[in-house]
């Protein structure tokens, strides 16, 4: 038990070996976005070698759900990447559906695109608020994005109860109606919503300082992008057409006219712009979805929530969540847990570029290209 | 997009010798998923991405599956020789299925934006005849989850660049995905 | 690369600053000691138990049946199956809880054993400031016990519901139980 | 009128003339020195809680509120909490630099107070050459961050050090060269002198400050961003680069001495600021003839505190620059434009004897040809070229 602490590693300048140092960013470190550790070997402050080190969140996520009921996990799934509970609980219970043949009723699909769609709203907007932060801007775009997230995540509790924990989607359906004026509160802030992206941008987008920080930077080339499978706004900055929405028309994107802004060099500034333009279609979506809402059921009342027991098999189910592919993958021995339970986590497997992006760049680019990448730990690690 | 079992024939065609199973999946998502072997899949992965009409670019999922030993209890088509006439009839036999650990990959193609196809591959058992083909140089995002396999099922894959332990720690024994691990008889008492 | 666009946000962090001193929007911080929000209908908490009448403990509705407890994803509640019997309130002779703990520190306050109640008898509270004195963080019965009608308070549309159901219910039975009386007495 | 402008002076005055001629000298320059250490002192804690509250404005919040009356006192929280804090010396530290680097710091910055004229006869120290004595002691912070981030040990700390010796050093050279033309026109390094040169009303109405000429004007910005950088102030705080290096040179201090740092920065941009003042925006000149009634003091004040709003402003607004940028901006933009603003000052003083019926618009025109396209093209250029606008398309 008490073993003698292991002797304490030489710090400083005694460990450079040549002209190179080695850092370990991380895992407290402000700017990793939770506990991410990335041991960087430096030469001056250019990394000439970038191993990430994970799991400092690990709770073996997958295992808990191979315990629990099909009902038990979708607060798991909350917890996930933990800014977008929405969308995690959209794809298990696509998955879940998928693998049981379960219907889902028009107004609930409806529901979820706007839900969806809002995470997806301000997922992105935090997201270029946190890049300031991570070049310096003390966090006033952040603010900013906050302020506007806020009034979602205001709609989220009135709806589910939660502002961030919703575990509000059920197979079948989603768990209770809108409350009485709820999409014309939606309908207000998304209006709102356009307005303050304006002001957003205007403050960003032209910001000198932004530009030279950003542009050449983390460059991610089409190729290596769709090898890596890197998925979500990160690879469509880098001018692959590649939206889940559009290609697999899970739900009823099909009904939904929107655009996929795609950039071209794949740097740090695509990233930013096409998460801003994203945003703009996402408000688009979000509209003709508020307009078309129809009445009728939330959930398929023939959908056993408690007990459900699929027949065995197995399924894949994704969608496009704000951080990329977000994909559940169930096996089913017919019994009421399921047999395997596994994750796709778009932040792990976009990292898997992250060396190759901050090679030859400085310590300072690393914060801000780990940053367009957009993880949050409570996925990347489960 | 070609039905699984034309993907398995040009796969054959391509690969002379390669053993290629379709796996049935009962399930209503309709998912069937392909076998692979050891000696072809890094040869079948390459095929399957490059070749024209397929070109599955992207491996989106890659995950393991254990499955450990198992007996099941099923009726079987027996032919009977019956009073001299060959008849057929069921009976019900007891089948024991060995265990085994398998890697599942589903791949999607952005180019052609079709999928997704299922491959899988299977080790002998679940003890000493653990190594498969890594199918990252094939496919980059296949990097960290066959890592992750490594980690959390204990799937060796040959090839693999970098194959350590991702989301356990380095001094850490047991595989704590498999079905039968105990967290107590782990080495997290121990480090 | 002439600081127009810097100077465009220093025009936006200027008109917020300036903004924070009229504009609402412009300054949301809401100072929570003393400022509070409306709690929303629906918000939840950890959960609590419902009695009715005046007992808190012998009106308890649960009818120890566990389902919370099994389908609970953190299994974060335990109850004890009482031997004796009590008639609930359709006159049905039900067992009760001897136990029925929440360990808070576990509980992830998702809801999940107040979807799956058949009874009608564990909810979602709204209490948010459980800081206290004290270390203690299982809730036992007599802690999640709570009346019907501070349930109507904090989820009136939801609370309403469930009452006019369960009158219905408590009606339906007495006609039963009207129906099956007559032929007893000829 | 008088006597409030000179109130503080003739109150030096009168407690001087208490103590026995012996002791004059002496008790005169403790009581310099107890009033400079009493106002900027004041000055430092007002600036953090009013720092705070304006970035809290500026990003939709109030800031600290709770620590007396609109959270005035919260400087003297926080001066309790860092008293009473533990200091963590690292194991591994050089303690005796470790322990000087914030003394190293704090104390020179003080003496750049002796110098600034903060008022019409308010200066400590009339010195001949107070710019240079000015940017001398200036140049000292250098020393103090290096010391602490060497001495620290830690790799953070190290990179930080690094890149405040390399901040500092090519920013002083923009900060210097900006500086020339103001001298030129005074014809003098003395501040009072400087300040004494922008006195007056040029057409009876606009005051002759130096800000107030176009080579002033970009005389002014190569200042303040320089002087930003000179204060590692945000954008150029990348020494500390909260965000990169955790805190910089910073990282391994707490307590007191970190609260001497804190001081010691503020102090350093309160001087730099002081300097801006004096060179540029007529030091404690009214800005017009019929607000002279109010105190000089009072101006210098004013003057003053719009600046530090000014780099409140700043920190709100802007991210910063990556190191090589902010060097790649130092040697390639600012020098340069400083270098030709000496040449415009040159040709605006060389024509000032112009008497002709449109020479003030014709030196206003020549010194806008030498200073905007030189602007323009600096601008454009100092990047390695401007980069293409970017386009996105759609996919349907």
């Amino acid at each position: 038990m008490n073993a003698p602490p292991p002797p304490l590693a030489p710090t400083g300048r005694s460990q450079t070996a040549g002209d190179l140092l080695e850092v370990s960013m991380g895992p407290h470190h402000p700017s990793t976005h939770g506990v991410f550790r990335m041991n960087v070997v430096l030469d001056g402050e250019t990394v000439v070698k970038l191993t990430p080190v994970f799991g400092y969140l690990h709770r073996n996520h997958e295992k808990i759900a191979e315990k629990n009921s099909y009902l038990g996990s979708i607060p798991y799934t909350d917890r996930l990447d933990y800014i977008c509970s929405m969308t995690n609980n959209w794809a298990y219970v696509l998955s879940v559906e998928k693998l049981a043949g379960i219907a889902v009723p028009e107004r609930a699909e409806y529901i979820r695109v706007i839900v969806g769609e809002m995470t997806r709203l301000f997922n992105h907007a935090c997201l270029a608020g946190f890049l300031l932060q991570d070049m310096g801007a003390l966090g006033t775009p952040l603010m900013y994005a906050f302020r506007e997230r806020e009034k979602i995540l205001d709609l989220f509790e009135a709806l589910s109860g939660s502002r961030m924990m919703c575990n509000y989607m059920r197979f079948g359906g989603c768990r209770c109606d809108l409350p009485e004026g709820w999409p014309e509160k939606a309908a207000r802030i998304g209006a709102g919503f356009e307005s303050f992206l304006d002001e957003f941008e205007a403050l960003l987008t032209g910001n000198e300082i932004l530009r030279a920080r950003s542009e050449g930077v983390g460059v991610l080339p089409r190729e290596l992008a769709v090898n890596a499978g890197v998925t979500g706004p990160g690879l469509r900055a880098s001018g692959v057409n590649y939206d889940i929405r559009k290609v697999d028309k899970y739900g009823i994107y099909d009904r939904f006219k929107f655009r996929v802004p795609l950039g071209e060099r794949g740097d740090v500034f695509d990233r930013y712009m096409v998460r801003i333009l994203e945003m703009r279609e996402s408000l688009m979506i979000l509209n003709q979805a508020l307009h078309d809402l129809p009445d009728g059921a939330i959930i398929d009342p023939k959908v056993r929530l408690r007990n459900l027991r699929p027949k065995a098999g197995e399924a894949y189910g994704r969608i496009e969540s704000p951080k990329g592919e977000l994909g559940f993958y169930l096996i089913s021995d017919g019994g009421p847990i399921p047999y395997r339970y596994r994750v796709r986590p778009p932040s792990l497997i976009n990292l898997t570029v992250l060396e190759d992006m901050c090679m030859g760049h400085t310590i300072a680019d690393v914060v801000i290209i780990l940053g367009s990448i957009d993880i949050v730990l409570g996925e990347v690690d489960r | 997009m070609q039905t699984l079992e034309q993907i398995k024939d040009r796969i054959a065609a391509a690969l002379p010798g390669a053993r290629l199973a379709v796996i049935a999946n009962a399930s209503p998502a309709g998912q069937p998923s392909l076998l692979l072997d050891h000696e072809h899949a890094l040869e079948a992965a390459r095929f399957l991405r490059d070749a024209p009409e397929l070109r599955f670019d992207y491996a989106s999922n890659a995950t393991g599956v254990d499955w450990p030993e198992r007996t099941v209890k099923e009726r079987v088509k027996v032919k009977k020789m019956i009073d001299g006439v060959e008849k057929e009839t069921e009976e019900l036999a007891e089948r024991k299925i060995p265990g085994c650990l398998e890697a599942v990959y589903h791949l999607y193609s952005m180019e052609l934006g079709h999928g997704p196809l299922i491959i899988r591959l299977r080790t002998g058992n679940r003890t000493d005849r653990v190594t498969l083909p890594s199918l990252t140089p094939v496919w980059r995002s296949c990097e960290f989850q066959e890592r992750e396999i490594f980690d959390l099922f204990g799937i060796v894959f040959e090839g693999h660049p970098d194959l350590r332990r991702i989301l356990m720690w380095d001094g850490f024994e047991d595989h704590p995905m498999r079905k039968d691990y105990a967290p107590a008889a782990s080495g997290e008492a121990k480090a | 690369m002439l600081g127009l666009g810097i100077l465009k946000g220093f025009m936006e962090t200027g008109r917020n600053f300036c903004g924070s001193y009229y504009d609402p929007e412009r300054l949301t911080t809401v100072q929570y000691p003393e400022e509070r929000l409306e709690p929303q209908a629906n918000a939840r908490t950890i959960p609590f138990l419902i009695y009715d009448g005046s007992d808190p403990i012998g009106g308890l509705r649960c009818t120890a049946c566990t389902i919370c407890e099994q389908e609970c994803p953190a299994h974060c509640i335990e109850i004890v199956k009482d031997t004796a019997k009590k008639p609930d309130y359709l006159g049905k002779m039900q067992l009760h809880p001897k136990v029925f703990d929440i360990d808070t520190a576990v509980c992830m306050e998702c809801g999940i054993c107040a979807e799956v109640c058949p009874f009608d008898s564990i909810k979602m509270d709204q209490v948010f400031e459980r800081a206290g004195s004290h270390r203690r963080l299982t809730l036992h019965k007599d802690d999640l016990s709570k009346s019907n009608e501070y349930y109507n308070k904090i989820h009136p549309a939801e609370a309403a519901a469930v009452d006019a159901a369960r009158a219905e219910e408590q009606k339906k039975a007495q006609a039963r139980k009207a129906a099956a009386a007559v032929p007893a007495t000829p | 009128m008088k006597t409030l402008d000179q109130i503080f002076v003739l109150t030096q005055h009168w407690l001087t003339g208490l103590a026995p001629a012996a002791l004059q000298p002496l008790v005169s320059m403790l009581l310099i020195i107890a009033a400079l250490m009493a106002v900027f002192g004041t000055c430092f804690a007002l600036t953090t809680i009013l720092e705070r509250k304006t970035l809290g404005r500026m990003q939709n919040r109030y800031g600290p509120n709770r620590v007396g009356p609109f959270g005035l006192l919260q400087p003297a929280a926080d001066g309790i909490k860092m008293l009473t804090k533990e200091d963590i010396v690292p194991e591994a530290a050089d303690k005796a630099l470790h322990f000087l680097a914030p003394l190293a710091l704090t104390a020179p910055v003080w003496l750049a107070f002796a110098v600034l004229p903060f008022g019409r006869n308010m200066s400590a120290i009339e010195l001949d050459a107070g710019i240079l004595f000015f940017f001398a002691i200036g140049s000292a912070s250098e020393l103090a961050v290096f010391m602490a981030g060497w001495s620290s040990q830690n790799k953070y700390s190290l990179l930080g050090a690094m890149r405040a010796i390399a901040q500092m050093i090519s920013y002083e050279v923009p900060l210097v060269l900006a500086s020339v033309p103001v001298l030129m026109a005074a014809g003098s390094l003395s501040l009072p002198e400087i300040v004494r040169a922008q006195s007056g009303y040029a057409l009876g109405w606009i005051p002759r400050w130096n800000v107030l000429t176009p080579w002033g004007a970009a005389g002014f910005g190569v200042f303040l961003v320089a002087a930003a950088a000179e204060s590692n102030r945000c954008p150029f705080d990348l020494p500390e680069g909260e965000s990169e290096l955790i805190a910089g040179f910073l990282t391994e201090y707490s307590g007191f001495k970190y609260a001497l740092f804190f001081l010691g920065e503020y102090l350093g941009l309160f001087a730099v600021t002081g300097l801006g003042v004096t060179l540029f925006l007529g030091g404690w000149h009214a800005p017009a003839s019929w607000l002279e009634w109010l105190p000089s003091w009072g101006w210098f004040g004013a003057k003053f505190s719009a600046l530090i709003f000014l780099f409140i402003w700043m920190r709100a607004t802007l991210p910063r620059l990556r190191l090589d940028q902010l060097l790649n901006f130092a040697w390639k933009f600012l020098v340069p434009l400083a270098l030709i603003d000496l040449v415009a000052a040159a040709a605006w003083l060389k024509s000032g004897g112009w008497q002709f019926a449109w020479a003030l618009e014709t030196r206003w025109l020549l010194c806008a040809t030498l200073l905007a396209p030189a602007y323009v093209c600096l601008g454009r250029h100092w990047r390695g070229g401007t980069p293409k606008p970017r386009r996105y398309h759609y996919a349907q």
